[in-house]
């Protein structure tokens, strides 16, 4: 009964996540490769940007998202660090006070409680309590998720805490388009971003244009139009509510929203939305306790009180560590038939 | 350094016969341990199920066996994510280790923790981390608890030579030096961190010449050599137990397996051939040959007898069933 | 104009603070002796609990909580450790898992950073993934709060990452009497507790019984009674929410909820009153994005969105780091007058 | 020691007369702004108008104005909480500067920052940081850029005794030594650590020797003597221009003040007395009174000019506007 249930789903999830009407693309890449055509194009681009991070070199990254760089762009481009992470987010943020564009890897979102104080405390108020005289062109970019049993010291989710403080951007792409288009505009940008990809996603493919493209910052992405109820999925999870959302079609008619970025988080396509369909439902792996879904649900709430025709609603993760067996690890987080039946009874109500 | 280097150790008179039996029957355990646990593993992955990461400590059995002997049950042991090893020197059930790598009610943890996270209190197994690191500071406290109730337990922590480039490293080193805690920090540098090796971490030779640092006693040593081992960690533990303070151990070692059983070897070959030569294993065995401590068939009967063993914890383990989804709330709370 | 503002403040919300109809106490203490009685009875009953923090020994707390508790207790249980958080919150991790009782002392909640791995990855997670074989009976106090010009760096608050971390529980007290109450159930706890001190309360007095007491965890306490509005408030706000509400009374019929602690949250406490008043707002210092008050919006949402009768609200920080000029940091955290207004025009909606 | 020991120096011929000059005066600009920072505060605190905290750096002036001295503008700065004497040997303007304090909106921050967050990148200057440590990461971030880019700029970082504590330090230096950075960490050892006493913090005399776990050369000077700080910090500075890497350099020293204006003072009186004594400023004016390149004349005019500078500093800062609350959301976002 259980076997290889991840690995279908994972499957499956990958078939559908190459985008309806996109098939005039030739190209299909996977989510790695896409940030990896990112970091390389922004590298060819700007001198100043560098990469940092352990086992990034010769290994090409723990999750192959560096591989081949060193050999392009050698020791001083792809700087291979000790196990240092509060050295790693310093040294970047100080780079970036400098004018250098570093793009720090973390190898998972658990160790960065290692350098969360450059983060926070230095990266996010440094151009703030300068008022602008230091700027700092940062990305970090690390890997969280769950689904592949690693326990809880390797699958928290860390969104929420950095939408939860100032001074950071925020981004989680949920495909290779995004993965590709969104870093590329991280690297660009003049603030510290951090760049949240989901473990499961490296190995997603998808087809892509033949010419490069940019996603922006704060543009949602409506990855499934519907009327009767919204479904608002970050990362993985898009791919669980459009599953859910399949599953449900004929009977009802499911509208899957991706914010892409949380912060800037695109609330106004959000509300639309539900001022459309009158129901909101958020779906994430991460904590529901002051998680993201709590915040879109607070906001919502402000814009589109009066036409809201149930109860909003987070499907998040439960309020435990991360357990390590498959069959808990499951149940800790939503799976797309918790989608479905919270999507049916919400229509019911 | 070669087998042959220790027939020259003198410490062998320090170990009884029966502790030296004793020593090479728990490298065994491991060595079988590891063996089975990879090819449990190989098994599930190949029927689609996951199981999370698995780091084996071949090769580095002579440090986790020495302290083993050494070692009192209320003595605290913190390891790492390659803790496998430490946790069954320290006495831990191999059929409940077992189970908690297949993530089985039955296990350490009622699966909930898996290969980094089995804990015995009951024997002082203080568990596993999932963070390079993690324990350092925690190895502080357990220590500064056997000072503030005047106990004479000792604490040891286990860390690679990675972690000895983290902040935690030397927070915990200097506490431990200030307050003169009866904790022994070994580090098992086995040259690699993950993909990154030992001079693309840390610029000096010798990780233990940053004890001085901390007014601590450092030590670096052959990590493959029992007897070697067993001296140096048995002084560090004398002394801690007389309230004389902690000390710093470096072991030279080498894992025979890639970083994880995901991960593929990209370890230089020659390299690694040179450590294989250097086996701990055999190289303990053929020593208490010579020393004429065991012969052959027993040394057979040894292994065997452990290898039944851990068959009986592996099929243990497959036979237990998966935890209850409903108590997937149990335990959050004290 | 802006000159002693705040020390007009503080003063009237002093005076205020003694409890109505506690006049028959006798003894009148400030926030900071209520912590330290609850620190020393609990050493007194229990050899297990010891202190371990910075600058806490001979000088007593840059706060002076621990004033005088050297000389009572001796440094084996007053332990003065070096700058290092992480070993701070390790040290007191480890002995906890041995079956002592620490009390860690983080001088500005901002420097927890360095110690959030031993906090979250560690404290939080240990005893679910040792399936109850390790307990860790840990309480780190930590002090946080605005209103003293410190800027950003010393201005973080934090209970909102705690919250969203299982394993934790979290206390905030906003009064002398509820501080020691707190504190002691918390340092008998079993689990590891985050503790979390307004600066601008240490100085506040008030009426106490002469016996000692105790405060239970989840329980909120309904610090004034009301009949058209819930006001949720937390920490130092609770005295700002209780000041609106006097300047409204009259007028409006306020009723102000201090939750005391935020895990476990005493939700029904709070759905009950939003079910008489019909309408919610919640105000917190700390930042409004995935903050408590979001949190708690989707709870009562999900318990009571049909007793609704305006949209329920959050006055939180400001999303920027605090900023050192009192001008601006009054401005950047929600004041008495703003939760006038909010409450007005939620009452008109 | 005391000021005799100046006379015994070699080093003084190192730097040129006028250089010696302007480090005097740079000496009395610290002193003269640290009087009038503690004055301003009483005054508006007496008002009831909270400012945050200050940390003088009294007494440890020798330091900030060697590395003034030495240091190009295109080199970068790290400093503390306790920065105002490192700001302005780098180039800070004194009315920027006490308008800050103030909050102002013609401050460095425009009121965002205070006295602990100043930035003038344009001179080099990376500002203060608030959090014990914070700067030592973020200089190897500056230093790595120099390298990165080739050029010769070099990176000072300071940090006090307390910080040398922290796991930052150790992942801090850990690099610096493995990539051979130009970053020069000057630990301003004053003995103090807020209240606690650097045999609380630390079980070592010289913080210096862990330089050496680092492969960086580590040096323990005596903090309060401009010419021997003069001469270490320079020749740190030449090494890590010509691209040989990190140096750590622990400076003796003493702050004349409480840990910041709000604390009472808790160190024994007959330490403090002891190094009142051995005051900096009056040594390194004695040294040039001495050596003839100063008379008292010009010595009392080089004093009331910086005096009057700073005067007019404050005048300047308390006439400023506070910032206007509609731009509380400014430069949140570059
Ligand atoms: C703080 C932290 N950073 C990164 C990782 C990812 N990681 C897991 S093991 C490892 C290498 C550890 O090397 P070492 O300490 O030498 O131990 P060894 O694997 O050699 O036993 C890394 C980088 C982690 N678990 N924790
Ligand atoms: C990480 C951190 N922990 C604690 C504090 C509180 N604090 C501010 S200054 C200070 C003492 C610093 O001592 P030291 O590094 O010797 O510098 P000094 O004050 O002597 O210049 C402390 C503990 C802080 N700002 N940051
Ligand atoms: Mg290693
Ligand atoms: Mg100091």
């Amino acid at each position: 009964m259980l076997k290889s249930v991840l690995c279908l789903m994972l499957i499956l999830y990958m078939t559908m996540s190459g985008r309806k009407g996109a098939k005039r693309y030739m190209r299909e890449i996977t989510y790695t490769v896409a940030l990896r055509e990112a970091i390389t194009e922004e590298m060819e681009n700007d001198k100043n940007v560098f990469l940092i991070g352990e086992d990034i070199a010769d290994f090409g990254g723990v999750f192959g998202v560096t591989k081949g760089l060193l050999d392009k762009f050698g020791r001083n481009r792809v700087r291979q660090t000790p196990i240092s992470e509060g050295a790693i987010i310093g040294a970047a943020v100080g780079s970036a006070m400098t004018g250098i564009r570093p793009i720090a890897e973390i190898m998972y979102v658990d160790f960065i409680t290692f350098g969360i104080d450059q983060m926070v405390n230095q990266a996010a108020k440094l151009g703030y309590m300068s008022a602008g005289a230091v700027k700092v062109p940062l990305v970090v970019r690390a890997q969280q998720g769950c689904g592949t049993c690693e326990a809880a010291q390797h699958s928290q989710q860390l969104e929420a805490w950095f939408m939860h403080t100032p001074g950071l951007k925020v981004a989680m792409p949920s495909d290779a388009y995004d993965a590709k288009g969104l870093l590329k505009i991280a690297i660009r940008d003049d603030n510290p971003v951090v760049f949240l990809e989901h473990r499961l996603l490296y190995a997603t493919k998808q087809n892509v244009p033949d010419e490069t493209w940019t996603v922006p910052f704060g543009k949602a992405a409506i990855k499934r139009k519907g009327k009767e109820i919204t479904v608002v999925a970050t990362s993985f999870c898009v791919h669980k509510a459009l599953a859910a959302a399949e599953k449900l079609s004929g009977k009802i008619d499911v509208e899957v929203i991706d914010p892409r970025t949380l912060v800037p988080l695109d609330i106004d396509t959000i509300t639309e939305s539900v001022k459309k369909t009158g129901r909101l439902l958020v779906v994430h792996e991460s904590v529901t306790q002051c998680g993201v879904g709590a915040e879109i649900v607070r906001q919502v709430m402000e814009k589109c009180f009066r036409s809201l025709k149930s109860v909003p609603k987070v499907l998040g993760g439960a309020s435990i560590p991360m357990p390590f067996s498959r069959v808990l690890e499951e149940k800790a987080i939503p799976q797309e038939l918790d989608i479905i039946e919270t999507v049916e009874k919400m229509i019911k109500e | 350094m070669t087998c042959q280097k220790f027939a020259k150790c003198l410490n062998r008179r320090l170990i009884s016969e029966k502790a030296k039996i004793n020593i090479l029957r728990m490298m065994y355990l491991i060595r079988e341990f590891e063996i089975a646990s990879r090819k449990m593993f190989k098994e599930h992955q190949a029927r689609g199920e996951f199981l999370g990461a698995l780091h084996n400590c071949d090769g580095q059995e002579a440090i986790a066996a020495s302290m083993g002997a050494i070692f009192r049950k209320d003595d605290y042991v913190f390891t790492t994510f390659r803790g496998h090893g430490h946790s069954l020197a320290k006495g831990a059930e191999p059929k409940k280790m077992m189970a908690e790598l297949l993530g089985r009610a039955a296990g350490y943890s009622k699966g909930r923790g898996g290969s980094m996270h089995m804990f015995d209190p009951s024997i002082g197994l203080m568990g596993g981390n999932g963070v390079v690191g993690g324990g350092l500071t925690l190895a502080v406290g357990a220590a500064l608890s056997a000072q503030y109730r005047n106990t004479d337990q000792v604490c040891i922590c286990f860390f690679g030579d990675g972690a000895a480039a983290t902040g935690a490293f030397h927070e915990a080193l200097n506490m431990a030096g200030l307050w003169r805690l009866p904790v022994i920090y070994i580090c098992e540098n086995n040259l690699w961190a993950a993909t990154t090796p030992i001079n693309f971490g840390c610029p000096i030779k010798d990780i233990s010449d940053r004890a001085a640092g901390y007014n601590i006693p450092g030590k670096s040593i052959d990590g493959n050599d029992v007897y070697i081992v067993y001296e140096t960690l048995n002084e560090a533990v004398i002394k801690a137990r007389k309230g004389e303070g902690a000390t710093l151990i470096e072991c030279k070692t080498y894992r025979h397996h890639p970083h994880c059983m995901v991960m593929p070897e990209h370890r230089p070959k020659d390299e690694k051939q040179a450590w294989l030569a250097k086996d701990p294993i055999s190289c303990f065995e053929n020593m208490l040959l010579q020393e004429n401590i065991l012969c052959r068939e027993e040394q057979q009967k040894l292994r065997k007898d452990v290898r039944d063993l851990v068959a009986e914890a592996v099929d243990y383990a497959e036979k237990c069933p998966l935890p209850d989804v409903n108590t997937l709330y149990d335990y959050v709370w004290a």
